[in-house]
């Protein structure tokens, strides 16, 4: 398959008052035409950072890159200027973020800030800014679209801004969206809308989704590809069904066993992780996931795993599919 | 059958907002809740199902209806007789970042109900009973001297639950106490609680908008759409057998976290958005996205019956659809 | 694998750990006060302003002490003499010594400004506090009133009170003054803890007190005051020198204390007309002491309020 | 919105009131009369004076009087001028006073916010450190020891700017500067931290998100709602650039209705005081209220804010 951005190596850390925490460490993950990639993870997984690390939109200070390549068409964007990368956001890289209320600039009207993006790339006049923001909100679905762009955020409901920040998005109709945690401040039934959506809007205009989340049902529902992250590490990635049927990692088993499911019998009980994620001030030196892990051995204290290939498609970094590891308990699959 | 230990008669809790704008948070909603178990409250985010949890044990004065408490109608009591009752009654609440007082010590959070209520003869029999609750919910000693915001999302939770078991309550209302924490640490919240649960005997009311961990969790529930109560059974039934159209297409809008039943599933999508619970209309109160509505739908407010044994809903119609 | 020839078989066992260790907390515990002072401390020109406070409040006392003059005392022959040995900060007009009148005057006008905040504080936290546990009809009768009181210019009224209450032809006592200036002053604290004790009310952690069975006296006592005291504390810091600054233009607009007594508005009122004749010193030491007043509550206020601010601590 | 509107309205009618109200009572409690103080004067022309005042009159009919002469615009006569009434003051002074407030006005909000601007954008480095220098000058430093300065440093030095009085446009910089200097501080502190704050919202990257310059940004994102909490204080800059005006226009020797004011105090001259007094509550009133409009429209947010809830 064609790829359209590939992240390779990528490490971002931030600088603070206390020393370096390291965001995301090492990470190389690809995404191809039309396909959607889900990076999953916990709050502090450093799966935010990455996305908006190839949109370049962290603060930097504190926020820099220690090593890495973007490379989205086959150019490295981190080797771009800001003036270059103005011209990739918005345009061909298009991106919306968690909570619509807040990501809508209150003081300005809806249908200035869907075209607002377009107005610089494509240098339109504003008769057609007009007519394309009505289009995008028709495209999107909201009623009354007339109407509806000369109002400002505070008259739109959350299901609705975060329609408007679709449109907003996709106006200029780019290669790649970023997703980061679209859904997660809505209710199920809009966020039902919204996933059709997105899956509608994708096959019609032929773009790839990063789609950011830590809701393992969305994942199910959206993604052809699945990156899972902990302590600003992959630990495993692979096709979604490899991930879901096929699962390599303990932290994706444990991930999964601790959502309940429809299905379940209620003398079930979920299994929960104890404890909490590493503090990325002193990265572990071996496994992040070893204070936590029910097969950690002894050399996952102090040694990084590597990553195993289990297909083509499907890796994971944990000891225990190493060969040495056979027979340990939890290495079986 | 078992009698109630709580029950609940046509709740109404409005808010005024403005010059004859009345918002019907909790519109007239009536069930019981059995002791030991565990009775689940979900809907979308205003549908009034924190406001009645909270209208229930009382923090709210309700603008009608009853609460019957050991034979007693609670909202009827003095004040006097309410701080007895009160002691019976608890609370989780959802953000444990904002329902801990940052300036107060773990041991002062949860000895604060015991200092309410006097129950404590001298500091060293107050510590003992802290350390006690602490260490019922995973904590230790080591924690009562620190401050709410040393510890993490998942230990600030267990924290309110500790402060909410001081006083040996019967019934708790669990106010989505996970939803603002992380899946791994949901579970160790949801574990906790239904250990203390069986240890404890107690009863809750679990309020909450993931439908799944509801089910997980409830023995019985109820869907709360503006202000109404929809349906209401038992929670495997009514998750695998929903009568109400809004339970329907709330269930099938879940993302199933196994990729080959959720890409095969059929989904409701509902069009639009919750309408606004101000002065709302006569009539369902979701005729406006039900797929099923019909002209009586708009006039006539659908009662609230049993259709199968424990099994309850609201529209006008069930058994045509 | 590179690693590879590092791995030994006996690595390949389980490791002996119990994952109870996870809830331990490395980090020592900092309490609220201690922690606010620690970064107050990081702060130096809060800091600054802090220990400039502090001199010019000794000072205020010591200095009318060690010139060996008093601030009446009259020397005719020893008129408008430039700072040297034998005045410090040189004489007036009347041949006064400017050292002891100096710090006479910041004597009053920091006394002036202190129990002017004071008194804000103490009508504010009263008035703002009864408005924002009331009910909301009684809430919303107190806003307004004190809506129309903030809308009159308060040196204007501050201007009238003091022509009114001050007799002919003389000053006006540090009473009047004082009286003046909180007539209007307390608004912004009301209108600042009513703002807190509404929001505080319905903090979840008040609920959760309320539903432990809590009485209102508990809460507010237990929780919303506690949690008020940080930006009150900021408010009051920064009142004194609105006061003291209103307090010097009244002075400078001949408005001020009484002669011989002197505050350093009206010094600086006299200074103006030393000015007029060549006697810079006159006007320059009381302005440089005013904007060193201002200068440092100003700091320390901004330092207070960074150092409370709640973003900040995590 | 018109409701609210007018609810405003009402509220500004009534502190008006209040503040005619209250002035007149003040002025009424000062013991005796005007016109004892002034020494051996026959009882005819005495009585003659009261009479001509209204002074014989009941307190409550003098009030009545009193209000329904503002009504029709007549602030009173002077009682130490006999020619001159409050109204001519006015007419005279005031053009000069409101030029002197205008200019310093301007200044402040020109270059208040763009200085908090540019500290919030480049901060804790040079432009900010020297824009919050001049920023807590600003504040430290009292408008009559700022002129005085200005007059003595560079008035003095400097032939271009004339040491005092009006005329010419010279004249009105080094005033309009010295009183403008406290409120640009204030609104460039207050404009460096909701910038601060702004600049950390979620449509700030919404808006880099889209690829428009950092400019656009800066200024149709950031700027745009930073700005609102320092239009919400400019009533109490207006009311404080008034206050500043008495003392500008006593060191600049400035024909302005200030310094009428601030003679009438010296002189006790109490219906000069009470009329210029009245004068400017209704002004600065009247500023009030025209800010608040300005910004409803301003925050499209406001009609909710203020009449839902």
């Amino acid at each position: 398959m064609e790829k359209i951005l590939e992240i390779k190596n990528l490490a971002v850390s931030f600088k603070t008052f206390f020393g370096e925490v390291e965001a995301v460490r090492n990470i190389s993950f690809d995404v191809g035409k039309k396909e959607t990639v889900a990076v999953v993870g916990e709050s502090g997984c450093g799966k935010s950072v990455t996305a908006n690390s190839v949109m370049q939109l962290l603060p930097m200070p504190p926020a820099f890159f220690k090593t890495g390549e973007i490379i989205f068409k086959g150019e490295d964007l981190l080797k771009k200027s800001e003036n270059e990368m103005q011209k990739i956001r918005g345009n061909h890289i298009g991106m919306i973020f968690q909570d619509p209320m807040t990501s809508l600039n209150p003081t300005m009207k809806v249908g200035s800030q869907i075209v607002e993006g377009l107005v610089k790339h494509q240098k339109v006049s504003r008769e057609e800014a007009k007519k394309k923001a009505i289009e995008m909100l028709k495209l999107v679905s909201v009623p009354q679209p007339e109407k509806r762009i000369d109002q400002y955020p505070h008259e739109f409901s959350g299901g609705m801004r975060q329609r408007v920040m679709i449109a907003l998005a996709m106006i200029s109709n780019p290669d790649l969206l970023i997703a980061d945690e679209p859904t997660t401040a809505l209710d199920v039934t809009v966020q039902a809308q919204i996933l059709d959506l997105m899956k509608e809007l994708q096959d019609k205009l032929d773009m790839s989704i990063i789609l950011i989340t830590h809701d393992l049902g969305v994942v199910a529902d959206m993604s052809d590809r699945v990156v899972v992250m902990y302590a600003g590490q992959i630990v495993e990635q692979g096709l979604t069904e490899e991930i879901f049927d096929n699962t390599s990692h303990p932290y994706t088993k444990k991930l999964l066993a601790s959502v309940p499911r429809l299905d379940m019998k209620r003398d079930e009980t979920l299994v929960s992780i104890e404890g909490t994620p590493p503090d990325l001030y002193i990265p572990p030196k071996g496994c992040a996931f070893y204070d936590r892990c029910d097969f950690a051995m002894k050399v996952c204290k102090d040694n990084m795993p590597e990553f195993t290939h289990h297909s083509q498609t499907h890796a994971s970094r944990c000891w225990l599919s190493h060969p040495m590891a056979k027979g340990v308990k939890g290495s079986e699959k | 059958m078992q009698e109630p230990l709580i029950s609940v008669k046509n709740l109404k809790k409005y808010f005024e907002v403005g010059k004859g704008a009345m918002l019907k948070a909790v519109d007239g909603i009536s069930f019981d809740i059995y002791p030991g178990e565990t009775f689940g409250l979900v809907g979308e985010s205003g549908c009034g199902k924190s406001t009645a949890g909270r209208t229930i044990i009382r923090l709210y004065d309700p603008t009608d209806g009853e609460v019957i408490f050991n034979g007693k109608n609670i909202f009827a009591l003095s004040r006097h007789d309410m701080a007895e009752v009160r002691r019976n009654f608890q609370m989780i609440f959802q953000d444990p970042y904002a329902s801990l007082n940052p300036r107060m010590t773990v041991l002062d959070i949860v000895a604060e109900p015991l200092d309410i209520h006097k129950i404590c003869k001298n500091s060293k029999e107050r510590k003992e009973r802290v350390i006690e609750l602490l260490q019922l919910v995973g904590l230790n000693d080591e924690h009562a001297m620190r401050f709410p915001h040393e510890f993490s999302g998942g230990q600030r939770q267990r924290i309110g639950i500790a402060r909410a078991l001081a006083l040996n309550p019967k019934f708790i209302v669990c106010d989505e106490p996970i939803s603002a924490l992380d899946v791994s640490i949901q579970a160790q919240v949801v574990n906790l609680l239904k250990d203390l649960q069986s240890k404890l005997g107690l009863t809750y009311m679990f309020i909450a908008h993931d439908l799944s961990m509801v089910r997980y969790i409830s023995d019985r529930v109820g869907v709360m759409y503006l202000g109404h109560m929809m349906e209401l059974g038992e929670s495997e039934k009514l998750y695998d057998d929903p009568l109400h159209p809004y339970t329907k297409a709330l269930l099938s809008a879940i993302p199933i976290p196994e990729p080959e039943v959720q890409r095969s599933k059929k989904r409701i999508v509902l069009e639009g958005d919750v309408p606004s619970p101000i002065n709302p209309k006569d009539g369902c109160r979701f005729v406006d996205r039900c797929a099923y509505a019909i002209d009586r739908c708009r006039v006539e407010t659908p009662e609230f019956i049993e259709h199968k044994p424990g099994h309850y809903a609201a529209c006008h119609r069930i058994g045509e659809i | 694998m590179k690693a590879d020839t590092n791995l030994r078989p006996e690595l390949f066992e389980r490791a002996e750990k119990d994952n109870k260790n996870a809830d331990k907390i490395k980090r020592p515990t900092i309490k609220y006060w201690p922690d606010v002072w620690r970064r107050l401390n990081h702060n130096k020109l809060a800091m600054l302003g802090l220990v400039l406070i502090i001199l010019m409040g000794i000072m205020s006392f010591l200095g009318t002490e060690i010139s060996g003059y008093t601030y009446f005392e009259q020397n005719l022959s020893m008129r408008n003499i430039d700072p040297g040995s034998e005045f410090w900060f040189g004489s007036d007009e009347l041949g006064r010594d400017m050292f002891t009148r100096v710090w006479y005057g910041a004597r009053y006008s920091l006394a002036i400004g202190i129990i002017a905040a004071f008194i804000d504080f103490l009508i504010g936290v009263l008035y703002g506090g009864i408005a924002g546990i009331a009910s909301r009809r009684v809430d919303s009768i107190m806003m307004r009133v004190a809506e129309v009181i903030y809308s009159i210019p308060y040196l204007l009224i501050v201007i009238l009170l003091s022509v009114v209450l001050s007799r002919e032809g003389g000053g006006t006592s540090m009473f009047v003054l004082i009286l003046a200036m909180s007539l209007t002053g307390w608004v912004p604290m009301a209108i600042l803890v009513r703002g807190q004790v509404l929001q505080l009310k319905e903090s979840e952690y008040s609920l959760a007190s309320e539903s432990l069975g809590a009485t209102k006296g508990w809460i507010l006592k237990k929780h919303i005051f506690p949690n008020t005291l940080g930006p009150i504390l900021v408010n009051v810091t920064l009142t004194i020198p609105r006061a003291i600054f209103a307090e010097a233009t009244l002075g400078f607009l001949g408005l001020g204390l009484q002669a011989p007594k002197s505050s350093l508005g009206t010094l600086a009122n006299d200074g103006l007309a030393g000015l007029a004749v060549g006697n810079a010193y006159q006007i320059i030491i009381p302005a440089i002491l005013i904007s060193l007043i201002m200068f440092s509550f100003n700091v320390l206020g901004d330092g207070l309020r960074d150092a409370l601010d709640p973003r900040l601590r995590k | 919105m018109s409701k609210y509107l007018l609810k405003r309205l009402v509220l500004s009618v009534v502190t008006v009131w209040a503040v005619i109200t209250i002035t007149f009572a003040l002025m009424h409690s000062i013991p005796g009369d005007p016109f004892k103080s002034e020494s051996k004067m026959p009882p005819q022309v005495y009585q003659n004076l009261l009479s001509q005042y209204g002074l014989d009159k009941p307190v409550t009919e003098q009030y009545v009087i009193y209000l329904g002469n503002l009504l029709q615009g007549d602030l009173g006569a002077s009682m130490k001028s006999r020619v001159e009434t409050v109204n001519d003051m006015v007419e005279r002074g005031f053009p000069v006073s409101a030029q002197l407030g205008a200019q310093a006005l301007l200044i402040a909000i020109v270059f208040g916010p763009a200085l908090g601007s540019l500290a919030a954008l480049y901060q804790n480095k040079f432009p900010d450190y020297l824009s919050m220098i001049i920023a807590i000058i600003g504040i430290s430093v009292p408008s009559f020891i700022m002129g005085t300065v200005l007059i003595q440093f560079v008035a003095r030095n400097v032939g271009f700017f004339p040491i005092g009085g009006w005329g010419t446009w010279q004249h009105s910089l080094l005033p309009s500067f010295a009183l403008a200097l406290m409120p640009l501080a204030t609104m460039a502190r207050l404009m460096r931290s909701s910038m601060l704050e702004v600049l950390g919202q979620d449509y700030i990257k919404t808006a880099k998100s889209k690829g428009i310059k950092k400019s656009a940004v800066i200024l149709k994102h950031a700027v745009r709602n930073a700005i609102l909490p320092v239009i919400s204080i400019l009533g109490t800059t207006i009311s404080n650039l008034l206050v500043g005006s008495f003392v500008i226009e006593k060191i600049f020797g400035i024909p302005g209705l200030g310094r009428f004011f601030v003679q009438s105090i010296s002189n006790r001259d109490y219906t000069l005081i009470m009329g210029t007094t009245i004068f400017y509550a209704i002004i600065l009133i009247i500023m009030l209220f025209i800010v608040d409009v300005a910004y409803m429209f301003i925050d499209p947010r406001i009609k909710l804010v203020k009449e839902g809830r």
